[in-house]
């Protein structure tokens, strides 16, 4: 309930929301958890093996237990901590993993059989009969698993990414964090402060601290007044650093609108990537718990946190409350406890030295070795070893000591050292290049040491930044020294619980000794120690010493916990910030795009291009008429197709011919000026890489055309090779794919559209087939190739882009004149494949020149690319499969693409198989379905019928193989 | 003890106090006969079925850490046997046989789930290629359906088919595909090799390898010098150093592959779902957590840890394919040690050394791979002669150029990946 | 005979305002590349001579609105602004790359938030003051972007891309309005 | 990650793209025996350790680096251009 007090609460703003149905108030300040525990809540979820009942047990992000659902419909967020969500006005949280309510939940049954699903038990079960795994135990196991649900739908709320620079980021601020950040910031060096909470302060808004002789808080505020007024100071909190990473590179998420009613455009999160020179980790430390038998009810949590609810939230999270603890933390929460009026119930305490104040219900050298209430703590038992007495009480703060926040000094590989004065693990020494740990993350315990250390911290850090401290006093603070006797299981009747949420106790953890996983890796997978949401925070330590004592080994050399990134849950929504949908990657579109859509051509992806598919025309019966009518134009009349998105690269340079008879695997310094010849390309494991063709512009200038896909890789591998490979070549190129609309004018009445267009008819002897040259449309100056890659007389013309469109209109208007049009990707693909003509479908990767019938294009006077690997045995020669055209031996029969090509009397089985299909059409042209494949020895067995089997599909034909090229064999028609 | 459900019932009725190590702790024996470096997934099946197919129990697993703590314990736990090309179909196909009864071979529970396996593609061409794949999966005697968009819709309406960058045009769906217990393959083949007499040696970091007159004697290690008829090396991301102790330079690149976790989960993701254009894969565990994964890092590394670029790169695949996958929250990351091999397929051969042995090569697929891995592996140590189903997998390929296995067609060069 | 009506490539897309800041596409200039063949020193005194421009140092620009050199790679420049002199060509590679690129102009307050979204580049004013030019990444693309003012940088991006570009700068545009005060 | 590129200044990973072992730049003669075309090809050090390693500034000026990095730390130790590292060894080698 709440109490009195000067929290960080805003009593004049009172929130409403609701919590599994039921509508509650708290006050702008609130998490889920405070406020809930106000109104006198405590039964908050539900473990995820046993379902056991469990309360709120900590104050932070390492919650275990209060994991809920907030939200509905798109928004709704599963496995939320209440203890962090804040809350506002309408939020909606519902409990999870449980069924048909938190009270009273059937899975609750887990927990009687508990003796039976012990560590590792389903490895050694569910075997019998085999089937039943998938049909039975694993859909049970499943559902019972998990913890809350996603939605179902897609995510549509706003999230974005980030990058900040900065000299020294400061993670965490507390007293050694603030610290630390002022002495930067006072010296001038770019500081970036991140703080995961809702306020700045750490544990100065948890505990009734002074510095200076006033409440800490008010040093707090005046430090970050200060931070806030200087410009070289960027304070964000709700900012989680989750990861750190190589040369100063670190991960944070920012919670920008989780807590607000109506985020309006602001993202919910924000990916950061802080790039700090730089990093004092003042992360703090997080209190541990003891594994006393029971210890899971609602209401026993960690002293820590009952002492965030009492000071920064003004509640109290019980009526009766008891302390439990292996140092003083527990008398400090006894005493605060009394100070806010809260009755003490029994302070209990582990050391038989301790001293305890006077006034309370106090046990030195005492445990507390039961609880009750399995809805809610209704008692504890404590036992001095001699008596035991039962208490009651409906709360219990436990400390078992701290562990230092340590969890980014792991993210590199660094493995923490043991402290046996400490009894905890530190940081080890230089863990993550520039990162300085400072304050309770380095083991320092008392606020006026965090104070010190923060500013030592800062110091170093402003040193190996070239910068110079200013002097200033350090504020006075308590240096109460800390002592801990270490106590990590407490014996007795019960389960003493370790990873609350995974449900793994003591029991476990020796059960799992007992069966030789004595490793600490091997205890953890195979108990799940450690694997919850927490990750291990507040239980690795502790089943550390669990596993150590059962194995009779020390700590140390039981092994280390270790922690990978990210330190708190990532939401992918946020880390994959503003991919939903197209922008995954961007859009290319052609300056013909607008022009395709309103023609109603279906667009479909090339690479990241936008390319029509084809022309859709009133009363067609589907996509195949569209397409025969524009194989027609090409074939029949003239069509028209945007070429842009091929890659075009410009080539200059006194050693550009050089260049390309090395990039080449055929010559290219013989070739014309004016001329062009089609180029192909290997990869140095001598597979073909890419085909194309290449202008000769002038003596010194080419222009390279690429496929559409491999535009990219293709500069880079002639940048490897002018860079690194023939750096004394002096050669220099540049895409000019964008610069350049080109389009494809094909078929035997392009040479009558061109005449029409441009501002002098085609000069046949500038422009025999594959010449090329400069010419101009209507004053603008333009390229002119006479190139077909559809067998006819065809041309590519190309202007400045800013002219692409209306060129495009223009071209398609002519044409249509001319019994022609535009025509589409379909079109395209058939018209090169009655040519026998490849594209990727054929040079996927693993193909050779030899493979496609181009071997002797390989110069043999001159070194290549891929030249040498090609002369492996095993790149050429009979056992290859190499290209070939197939047609069927009835009309009607099919030849689709992906099929395999057997022997006619072999059955269809891998050892048969002896090639397969890549492309496949109906040709208009022909009359019935072409393909091109490839074959074993192939172009030998033209005549041959095989087998064609596609088990996908159901088909299984008959077809002949042939010659790929399957019109106009002798290419009259593209050079007349 | 034998694993049952009665066992199970039994020793929870007397306080589960009767369980007994699931594996040894021997000491080494001066000499084995087969050595085996390296005690992740494949070193542990192929000591497993070196006992069991093979009779040879006089042999020694040599683990530099604790056993099963390399890839075999951070992968994405996907099996199946879904290749295109002659060498990996009929290893794939074998191996996914070995998975199909490894539970009652093991008396182990590795919760191998068939749940499926559906390869989305994203063009006519993909397709085209997946169509290719699929008929030779049934061409090697596995399962193989070619779905449409709306085939796809029907078992994963959650993708995003309006507004996805590269459309789903459908899906390879492969039924016996699916997943299983990472931790508890190499566990159940630790067992079972042991209880075959097999000496499961942890912490004993091989140092040397002793060779004379080009035949291997022995091994030198942290605990001292071991003697041995046969050694063989599966050492996964480390191939590299081993090798160069037997003198030897491998075609192996070792690079860093991340692989995600989020919190648990209800269900929501029945099958294995893979993204191409994306380059990502993800699965629902068990227990609830979405286990998804991306493509290398691509750099050379042995930190077992990777990078933001490509750790967002993953998660943008995941939120363009599927968006109701938003407010799922990644719980842990980590980074696998890849052994590279030049066209991605594995080596496992003979070498030039005599009862000296090379399994290595693994690329990002070597987990389906453990039983078939193990198994041929040890017909090899123990006949000297490939096993069927893995005739093609040898070192020399490359410098041949005969039977590459480039599935990708990314190259058969190590800096074309 | 034909008529060729010239298209710019944000077309249709620019401008865009919100809260302040504004992305405009920049009136269309003439950009052309400039790639030293063998050494950068003839070439910049030919440049200088030519247009009375500097050979901008690696991350910098040099001259001022109306004509403008821009570090573009190693002993590579984008000139904007002029026609470059027939001359220039016997010391590089000359390339037109007039219509390659969608340049477009984001100025007002918050630009560098805005950018910060987007780029993995430090571009606050210490490390990238005025004139200063990075060849980048600008959420998935490449880009080039020079800062021209306290409150304005210029980006260059390719022109196939604009829609993408102008989408990512806009959305970036949206939350950093919304997140202000 | 970050690399500092010669030109550039030390940028994010994510605008660099990765080649492989900086070996790639000894490219043997054309007529040099198989062996030594298929070690250049296949066979590499893969040092744990400090290797020296290609890279591109794909998304930057487009140069080709040679940067010198420890594979299990991931420390850079230098970061050179790839055709400055092969005229010096064009240099050597005459």
């Amino acid at each position: 309930m709440r109490i009195d007090g000067a929290g960080l609460i805003n009593r004049n703003k009172p929130v409403t929301f609701s919590f599994d149905g039921r509508s509650y108030q708290g006050f702008e300040g609130d998490t889920l958890a405070s406020a809930l525990l106000a109104n006198g809540v405590r039964l908050m979820g539900r473990s995820f093996k046993y379902h056991r009942p469990r309360g709120v047990f900590t104050a932070g992000s390492e919650e275990p237990n209060a994991l809920m659902t907030v939200g509905r419909g798109a928004a709704q967020t599963p496995n939320v901590r209440a203890t962090v969500q804040e809350i506002y006005e309408g939020l909606e949280a519902r409990s999870q993993n449980r069924w048909p309510s938190l009270s009273a939940d059937l899975l609750s049954v887990n927990d009687l059989l508990s003796p039976f699903l012990g560590a590792g038990f389903y490895y050694k079960t569910f075997m019998w009969p085999r089937s039943f795994w998938e049909k039975l135990y694993e859909p049970v196991i499943r559902r019972a698993a998990g913890l809350g649900a996603l939605s179902g739908a897609p995510d549509t709320a706003r999230y974005d990414r980030a990058y900040a620079f900065c000299d020294l980021l400061v993670v965490g601020s507390g007293p050694s964090g603030l610290m630390a950040a002022l002495t930067a910031a006072r010296a001038g060096a770019d500081v970036i402060l991140c703080e995961e909470d809702s306020a700045f302060g750490g544990r100065l808004n948890s505990e009734a601290e002074e510095i200076d002789g006033a409440p800490a808080r008010d040093w707090v505020q005046a430090v970050l007044a200060e931070l806030d007024s200087l410009p070289n100071v960027r304070l964000m909190k709700r900012t989680t650093v989750t990861g750190a990473y190589d040369q100063g590179t670190y991960g944070a998420l920012q919670r920008v609108a989780l807590h607000m009613a109506d985020p309006g455009d602001r993202p919910l999160e924000t990916f950061w990537h802080i790039a700090a020179k730089a990093c004092v980790l003042a992360a703090g430390a997080l209190e541990r718990p003891i594994a006393f038998p029971m210890n899971d009810r609602p209401g026993v949590m960690m002293a820590s946190a009952l002492r965030s609810y009492l000071h920064r939230f003004n509640v109290a999270p019980g009526k009766r409350v008891a302390v439990f603890g292996n140092n003083d933390g527990a008398r400090q929460t006894a005493e605060d406890l009394r100070a806010a009026g809260v009755e003490v119930a029994a302070l209990v305490d582990s050391r038989p030295e301790a001293e305890l104040p006077v006034g309370f219900n106090a046990f030195k050298g005492a445990q507390v070795i039961h609880t009750k209430g399995y809805m809610g703590l209704k008692s504890i038992t404590v036992s001095t070893g001699s008596r035991e007495e039962v208490i009651e009480a409906d709360c219990l703060a436990v400390s078992g000591g701290w562990n230092p926040t340590l969890h980014l000094t792991c993210h590199m590989g660094a493995r923490p050292v043991w402290d046996e004065t400490l009894a905890a693990f530190l940081p080890a020494e230089k863990s993550v290049p520039g990162m300085i740990p400072a304050g309770a993350a380095k083991g320092i315990f008392s606020t006026a040491g965090c104070l010190a250390d923060g500013q030592r911290a800062a110091k170093e850090a402003l040193k190996a930044l070239g910068l110079k401290a200013k002097a200033s006093d350090l504020p006075a603070a308590s240096d109460a020294p800390y002592s801990v006797a270490p106590l990590w299981q407490v014996p007795g009747k019960g389960r003493a619980w370790l990873d609350f949420q995974n449900d793994v106790t003591v029991k476990d953890v020796k059960q799992a000794a007992q069966e030789n996983f004595r490793s600490v890796e091997h205890m953890k997978r195979y108990t799940t120690q450690g694997m919850a949401t927490d990750q291990g925070k507040n239980s690795n330590v502790g089943a550390l010493a669990v596993l150590a004592d059962a194995t009779g080994r020390g700590i140390p050399e039981t092994g280390t916990t270790t922690f990978r990134p990210p330190f708190a849950p990532v939401s992918i929504a946020a880390m994959g910030a503003g991919a939903r949908g197209k922008g995954f990657a961007p859009e290319r579109f052609t300056t013909s795009h607008a022009a395709n859509i309103a023609r109603g051509a279906p667009m479909i992806e090339a690479g990241l291009w936008y390319r029509p598919s084809y022309f859709p025309r009133p009363g067609d019966a589907g996509w195949q008429e569209a397409c025969n009518r524009e194989v027609g134009f090409v074939r029949n009349a003239v069509g028209v197709c945007d070429v842009s998105t091929l890659g075009k690269i410009d080539i200059q340079g006194p050693d550009a011919a050089a260049f390309l008879d090395f990039v080449y695997c055929n010559t290219f310094s013989t070739l014309k000026e004016g001329r062009v010849r089609y180029g192909l390309m290997l990869r140095e494991d001598g597979h073909v890489m890419d085909d194309g063709t290449c202008a000769r512009l002038g003596e010194t200038h080419y222009l390279m055309t690429t496929t559409t896909a491999a535009a990219g890789q293709v500069m880079k591998h002639l940048e490897f090779v002018s860079q690194a490979l023939r750096p004394e070549l002096d050669v220099s190129f540049t895409s000019v794919t964008e610069h350049w609309a080109q389009f494809a004018v094909a078929g035997p009445k392009s040479r009558a559209l061109l005449d029409s267009l441009l501002d002098a008819p085609v000069d046949e002897s500038a422009f025999p087939f594959m010449g090329c040259g400069a010419v101009t449309v209507a004053g603008v100056p333009a390229r002119l190739f006479r190139i077909s890659f559809s067998g006819e007389h065809a041309y590519e013309i190309a202007v400045p882009a800013r002219y692409g469109a209306a060129l495009y209109g223009d071209l398609v208007a002519r044409a249509e004149v001319l019994g022609g049009g535009a025509y589409g990707m379909e079109a395209l693909n058939v018209l090169r494949i009655e040519k026998g003509f490849i594209t990727h479908a054929e040079i996927h990767g693993r193909t050779t020149a030899f493979d496609i019938g181009m071997g002797r294009m390989v110069s043999a006077r001159k070194d290549c690319i891929g030249k040498a690997a090609s002369r492996r045995e095993g790149l050429s020669g009979p056992e290859r499969e190499q290209l070939v055209g197939l047609r069927p031996v009835l009309p009607e029969g099919r030849l689709p693409a992906g099929a395999h090509l057997f022997s006619e009397n072999r059955p269809p089985t891998r050892e048969n198989s002896e090639g397969y299909v890549t492309s496949t059409c109906f040709s208009p042209s022909l009359g019935h379905e072409i393909a091109l494949g490839f074959l074993k020895n192939g172009p030998l067995r033209r005549g041959e019928v095989v087998k064609l089997v596609d088990h996908l599909r159901g088909v299984e034909t008959l077809c002949t193989v042939c010659d790929p090229v399957f019109i106009d064999p002798d290419g009259g028609r593209m050079r007349g | 003890m034998r694993f049952s459900a009665w066992q199970v019932l039994k020793e929870g009725l007397t306080g589960n106090r009767g369980w007994g190590a699931h594996w040894r702790d021997p000491e080494p024996k001066p000499a084995y006969d087969v050595i085996i470096i390296g005690g992740g997934g494949h070193g542990l099946a192929t000591a497993y079925y070196l006992a069991k197919e093979h009779g040879i129990t006089n042999v020694a697993v040599l683990e530099k850490g604790y056993i099963g703590g390399g890839n075999v314990g951070r992968n994405t736990t996907i099996v199946r046997a879904n290749y295109g090309l002659p060498g990996n179909s009929e290893f794939y196909s074998h191996s996914l046989k070995l998975w199909e009864g490894l539970e009652a071979d093991l008396n182990y529970n590795v919760m191998h789930s068939q749940r499926g396996i559906i390869n989305l593609f994203h063009s006519d061409g993909a397709r085209d290629a997946a169509a290719r794949r699929g008929n030779a999966m049934i061409n090697q005697g596995d399962d193989a359906v070619l779905l449409d968009r709306e085939g796809v819709r029907a078992m994963l309406p959650f993708l995003d088919y309006d507004n996805i960058r590269f459309p789903v045009y459908g899906g390879l769906y492969h039924a016996r595909g699916g997943t299983a217990r990472h931790d508890a393959v190499a566990w159940g083949f630790a067992r079972g090799a042991d209880r075959r007499g097999v000496d499961l040696i942890q912490n004993c970091e091989v140092t040397g390898i002793d060779i004379e007159q080009g035949r291997v004697t022995g091994v030198q290690t942290t605990r001292g010098a071991i003697k041995a008829k046969k050694v063989a090396m599966v050492a996964a991301g480390r191939s590299g150093q081993v090798a160069a102790m037997a003198g030897m330079r491998l075609p192996i690149e070792s690079h860093i592959l991340q692989a995600f976790v989020t919190e648990g989960l209800k269900p929501c993701l029945d099958t294995v779902v893979t993204f191409g254009m994306g380059h990502f894969y993800i699965s629902q565990s068990d227990k609830g957590g979405l286990v998804f994964g991306g493509d290398l890092d691509f750099y050379a590394s042995y930190a077992a840890r990777g990078n933001l670029p490509q750790a967002e790169h993953v998660m943008e695949a995941a939120m363009t394919l599927m968006p109701m996958i938003g407010k799922a929250r990644v719980l842990r990351s980590w980074g696998g040690i890849m052994d590279m091999s030049p066209d991605g397929s594995p080596i496992i051969d003979t070498t030039h050394i005599d009862g000296l042995f090379l399994n290595c090569g693994w690329c990002y697929g070597g987990f389906k791979a453990v039983p078939g891995s193990g198994h041929v592996t040890a017909h090899l140590i123990a006949t000297g002669r490939p096993h069927a189903a893995a005739t093609k997998y040898r070192l020399d390929r490359f410098a041949t150029g005969i039977g590459l296995m480039d599935e990708e067609g990314t190259g058969s060069q190590h800096n074309l990946h | 005979m034909a008529e060729l009506i010239a298209k710019t490539p944000c077309a249709g897309l620019l401008p865009v305002r919100h809260g302040g800041l504004s992305l405009t596409e920049c009136a269309p200039t003439a950009i052309h590349h400039l790639a030293a063949y063998r050494g950068a020193a003839q070439l910049g005194v030919a440049l200088e001579k030519a247009h009375g421009l500097g050979w901008p140092a690696p991350g910098r620009s040099t001259g001022a609105a109306s004509a403008r050199a821009l570090w573009f790679g190693p002993d590579q420049a984008l000139l904007l602004g002029p026609m470059p002199v027939a001359a220039l060509a016997r010391h590089c590679a000359l390339t037109d790359q007039s219509d390659g690129w969608a340049h477009v102009c984001l100025s007002g307050p918050g630009a560098e938030e805005v950018l910060a979204r987007l780029v993995p580049v430090d571009l606050r004013a210490g490390a990238f003051p005025e004139g200063a030019v990075a060849r980048t990444a600008l959420f998935h693309m490449s880009a080039l972007i020079t800062r021209t003012g306290a409150e304005s940088f210029e980006i260059f991006a390719f022109r196939s891309m604009a829609r993408t570009l102008v989408h990512d700068v806009s959305e970036a545009m949206k939350s950093v309005v919304a997140q202000r005060g | 990650m970050r690399i500092t590129c010669p030109y550039c200044g030390t940028r994010d990973l994510r605008e660099f793209s990765y080649r492989g072992a900086a070996s790639d730049l000894e490219r043997p003669d054309a007529e040099a025996p198989p062996e030594e075309w298929h070690a250049y090809l296949h066979l590499r050090d893969n040092p744990a350790g400090v290797t020296r390693d290609l890279w591109y500034h794909e998304m930057g000026c487009a140069s080709w680096l040679v940067v010198t990095r420890n594979t299990v730390t991931h420390e850079i130790l230098a970061c050179d251009l790839a055709r400055d590292v092969a005229l010096k060894a064009r240099e050597a080698k005459r």
